[in-house]
């Protein structure tokens, strides 16, 4: 079914995607890590991390985490009262922050390979 | 009402959570996630509880979402049924696993 | 075909005002269906703006005398008094009844149920205008009518929506029950009842330009009429006068209410001229007289076919707070905000004095001597008591449709005891079958818009405002030959399956009676009274003219029987504002 | 001023095959008609078996919402001046269709029925009128406004995939009483809408209140029930 978008659904549906991902990496993580008992087992995974592809993907999920927080964080305030009103400006500023954010993190990130 | 208060209440538990996590881990020098520095911080008590807390908010927070995707997509009492059920002990399982790294 | 027959204590056509009141009172001494065409909630009660009438006193000194008075004036004399001061005294129980279940009224500081001016209505027998109007901001039909609807749920009254009704059937002087198309499927559906209430509304869709809703085109008056049943003083059709240009949607008197002025092509506020002492809040009959004649003497703006109502000069908190809704369709429709422009207004065909004639407890009467049909009640627009007389106070109609709603339902439920079911015979069920079938597998080179087009067109032209012998007689031909042509029609949609092509052409067919009683009614009449002006009589006639007309079908065509006006304490007079 | 529009319309005849096709007709419209007008304009001279729902024509009755170049509307207010040449026209999203642009409303009317539509008060009423202060008449003065068109449920993205979801109509609808002073009902009331397919479904995707005709905030209000539960405390329900 087609219907037009808007800000509001756009923030909800990039929220919704976002946090299944989240929710999947979640357990991913966990799994992985409660499978790292010994140094040598952990070591092999952290020089595996390393590698530029991975960082990539670091980068995206690092993104992912930004939009999902902002969107969160909107919805937070407009259930703590912040005026309705400004729900479309606040989803701009989010996207903004989200970017920025994104950018100095970016940074820090590569700086690591590098 | 308390489980949606809750996932707002980890929501922003994780807020902090991942500020101090991204600030620790990749701000702040290089060498804070080999195995030693790792194994260090982790046997400090109060770090424990903030991991805990952390994973236990994580996994709250997304099973609850889970939870609601299930709610509003899926079609099918049993199938419903099953599904929500599944992602009550899932968690829990998680939990388990995710407690044993922190603590031993 | 099968036909599905159920069974209520009572039955109410229509989910109005008139129709849900009425369902409320009669619940808990029966079961109650109420059949409507539309979805309850889409009733045309839901477009009524300004307010609702009662002499509560909340803003300033009142009292139900006056408003008596001021009704049996606003009348032209023609209201019968007896009905007036049982509704005038009525109005204010009724509207606490109102509060009480839920109508969220504007409010004045106190708190109380806050009032504004309206049209004709003033204190001490038309010393100055009076706040009398009762209001929830501009949509005050809305406010009560969900109120109502919200009621009857509670009550548990049975909804029966989108379906049509298509006979009311009568034997033996009394009510046996009616037939309904369910318009979703369009399966016949049977409803015997002991006692059944008509409240389905008015019929303001047999003008070209009106505030009427496209299902008020008055079918059910028609089903009575074409029964031999008489239809009251149908020649009183009321225009009101602040209708938005080209497209009839109405502009509440309210807005005249909050101070808004009439102003001509000549910047003059004309209305000072026709109604020194209440200007422009003068009754609606009057304004609308005006508003045309300075059109026909050239001074509508720049001399096209419409003046302005301006509202610049108004509070624009009062604007926002008190009138938004009409400030929307301005914006919506005209692309004017009425705090910076005047909005051109022409006077809109709007509510239907005239009706099945009832006493004041709802009973339809057949004759002129009282005598009535067993069972059978009628509240509301549809029906004329006569509280309105010649012409309609505005806000009186919400008070009418509640007031007499609330006592038809009493006096209904009251002889359920002593009623005997209902029979509907499977001969009628069977000629509307057929009725049905005829229609839409007739053939011919007519379409129900082209012939509808030209009625309304007709109607407009001839019997609106202004009325002479000559163009009425004319209408009158035209009607018959629209009759003719409606023989002729074919619907191009054949499904069962809401066929709303087909339900067009039964209204249609409906209205073409109407129009021809309304015409007929006012040929008739030769004199000017309220909202009936005969150009070629200007005056009003009170030695052979003070009687109610009542039209009858017979086998020669339309005739008339007369009933006297009961005049009870105000004596007739001059009618100067 | 007038210029031609083609209005393309999603046709639902259950009688017929193909029972769903796209219709086009060119109509041509002046700048003061809106689109109910070229509706009546394609029945009445084209196609005399294009249904819709029709009334008020003037956005006060709720009849004539449908789905009008990706977005829900009353066809009675949208101006086609307003609008490009080519007009697309779909019954209500989410709703079963009867036919053409008529949908079946029945679940629509059925979620508005849970919530306890009618102001409860069992004391016994005064003599006069209840009072109520201005300020108190205008917390509910935007939900009264309502005209249940079905514009709102229908463009509501949970209400597509979740049926059982409540949505915005009806808890607009539980607000206008919730908070009208008169109204006692509030314990049972937010038992009916703070459940599992009451407020808590509702994620702020605001589509309800882009697409309202009469401009209700809807959002807005349901956020405030939201914020009523956990004020009382609610605790019934299930999440």
């Amino acid at each position: 079914m087609r219907y037009r978008w808007n800000v509001g659904s756009l923030a909800w549906i990039t929220h919704r995607i976002t946090g299944i991902i989240l929710t999947f990496y979640l357990i991913a993580h966990i799994f992985v890590l409660s499978h790292l008992k010994d140094p040598t087992a952990y070591n092999k995974i952290m020089a595996i991390m390393k590698n530029p592809l991975l960082k990539v993907g670091e980068l995206i999920l690092f993104a992912i985490i930004l939009k999902h927080v902002f969107a969160g964080l909107r919805i937070t305030l407009l259930e703590l009262g912040i005026s309705t009103k400004y729900q479309k400006t606040m989803a701009y500023i989010g996207a903004i922050a989200v970017a920025l954010l994104w950018i100095i993190g970016a940074f820090y990130f590569l700086r690591e390979v590098i | 009402m308390f489980s949606w208060l809750l996932h707002r209440v980890t929501g922003i538990i994780l807020l902090f959570g991942l500020m101090y996590h991204f600030i620790q881990m990749h701000f702040l020098g290089h060498d804070n996630y080999s195995y030693e520095a790792v194994m260090q911080r982790l046997a400090d008590p109060s770090w424990k509880i903030f991991n805990i807390l952390f994973l236990l908010s994580a996994l709250f927070h997304g099973f609850y979402g889970i939870n609601g995707l299930i709610t509003e997509y899926v079609k099918g009492n049993s199938m419903k049924n099953f599904l929500k059920i599944f992602t009550l002990i899932l968690p829990l399982v998680l939990a388990f696993f995710g407690i044993k790294i922190v603590i031993f | 075909m099968e036909i599905n027959k159920h069974y209520f204590d009572t039955i109410i056509i229509g989910s109005g005002l008139a129709g849900c009141r009425a369902a409320i009172e009669c619940t808990g001494k029966g079961t109650v269906g109420v059949l409507s065409k539309l979805y309850p909630t889409r009733s045309h009660s839901t477009a009524a703006q300004g307010g609702i009438g009662a002499a509560l006193g909340n803003e300033e000194e009142d009292s139900p005398e006056w408003h008596t008075y001021d009704t049996v004036k606003g009348s032209d004399f023609l209201g019968d008094q007896d009905a007036i001061e049982i509704m005038c005294y009525d109005a204010i129980p009724t509207i606490i009844e109102l509060e009480h279940m839920g109508v969220p009224f504007s409010r004045t500081p106190e708190g109380k149920i806050a009032q504004r001016r309206f049209g004709g209505h003033t204190k001490e027998f038309g010393k100055a205008p009076v706040r009398r109007a009762c209001y929830s901001a501009d949509r005050t039909g809305h406010a009560v009518l969900f109120a109502l609807y919200e009621q009857c749920q509670l009550r548990g009254v049975r909804f029966f929506q989108e379906f049509q009704v298509l006979d009311i059937v009568i034997e033996n002087q009394a009510i046996q029950g009616v037939i309904a198309i369910n318009i979703k499927d369009g399966s016949l559906h049977v409803f015997e009842a002991k006692v059944v209430i008509i409240a389905s509304g008015g019929y303001g869709k047999i003008f070209k330009v009106t505030s009427n809703a496209y299902a008020s085109t008055g079918e059910c008056l028609s089903m009575l009429f074409r029964q031999g049943l008489p239809l009251e003083d149908m020649e009183f059709f009321q225009f009101h006068p602040t209708g938005l240009y080209g497209l009839g949607i109405l502009i509440t008197e309210g807005a005249r209410g909050e101070g808004g002025i009439l102003i001509n092509g000549k910047g003059e506020r004309f209305m000072e001229r026709y109604a020194p002492t209440i200007k422009d809040l003068a009754p609606r009959d009057m304004v609308s007289r005006a508003i045309l004649s300075e059109i026909r003497e050239g001074r509508g703006i720049d001399g096209k076919d419409y003046v302005y109502l301006d509202l610049r000069h108004v509070d624009k908190k009062i604007l926002n707070e008190r009138l938004p809704e009409i400030s929307t369709f301005c914006k919506i429709y005209m692309g004017i905000d009425p705090s910076e422009a005047p909005i051109p207004v022409v006077p809109t065909a709007h509510y239907a004095m005239g009706g099945i004639p009832t006493d004041i407890d709802g009973r339809v009467l057949r004759d002129v001597d009282g005598s009535f049909i067993q069972g059978l009640f009628a509240a509301g627009e549809c029906a004329c008591v006569s509280v309105h007389g010649a012409n309609r106070l505005g806000c009186n109609s919400l008070l009418d449709t509640v007031v007499f709603g609330r006592r038809a339902g009493k006096a209904a439920s009251s002889i359920l005891k002593n009623s005997t079911k209902g029979k509907v015979k499977r001969e009628r069920v069977a000629l509307i079958t057929e009725c049905l079938e005829m229609l839409k597998n007739n053939k011919g080179k007519e379409t129900v818009a082209s012939i509808r087009k030209d009625l309304q067109q007709a109607m407009m032209d001839k019997c609106s405002v202004f009325r002479t012998e000559k163009e009425l007689k004319l209408l009158i031909d035209e009607i018959k030959t629209l009759k003719e042509r409606y023989k002729e029609i074919e619907i191009t949609d054949k499904s069962k399956t809401f066929n709303t092509d087909l339900l067009e052409a039964i209204e249609l067919g409906h209205m073409l009676t109407l129009a021809e009683v309304i015409a007929s009614s006012a040929l008739q009449r030769t004199e000017s009274r309220g909202a009936h002006y005969r150009e070629d009589y200007p005056k009003r006639d009170d030695e052979n003219w003070m009687k109610h007309t009542l039209a009858f079908q017979r086998e020669k065509g339309i005739t008339f029987k007369y009933k006297p006006v009961k005049i009870t304490r105000f004596k007739p007079e001059e009618r100067k504002y | 001023m007038s210029k031609y529009y083609t209005f393309k319309i999603k046709r639902y005849l259950p009688n017929e095959k193909p029972i769903t096709r796209w219709d086009e007709f060119r109509v041509k419209l002046n700048n003061m008609e809106r689109v109910l007008d070229g509706l009546i304009k394609i029945k009445e001279t084209m196609d005399g078996t294009l249904t819709f729902r029709k009334s008020c024509a003037h956005g006060v009755c709720g009849s004539c919402a449908m789905k009008i170049n990706g977005k829900n509307r009353l066809a009675c207010q949208t101006l086609v001046k307003d609008l490009p040449e080519i007009i697309e026209i779909e019954p209500l999203p989410s709703l079963p269709v009867i036919k053409d642009l008529v949908v079946d409303m029945t679940l629509f009317f059925q979620k508005n029925d849970k919530v306890l539509p009618y102001l409860i008060n069992e004391e016994p009423p005064p003599q006069r009128e209840r009072i109520q202060s201005p300020e108190d008449q205008h917390k509910i003065l935007e939900s009264i406004t309502c005209i249940m068109c079905g514009s709102c449920t229908t463009s509501c993205p949970v209400f597509w995939s979740d049926k059982e979801y409540l949505g915005p109509s009806a808890l607009l609808k539980a607000y206008r009483f919730l908070f009208d002073t008169r109204d006692k009902a509030t314990e049972q009331r937010l038992k009916a809408i703070a459940g599992q397919d009451g407020i808590w479904r509702c994620h702020s995707i605001f589509n309800c209140v882009e697409v309202c005709p009469k401009e209700i905030d809807i959002t807005k209000h349901i956020l405030k029930l939201k914020r009523l539960a956990i004020k009382k405390g609610f605790k019934g329900g299930q999440e």
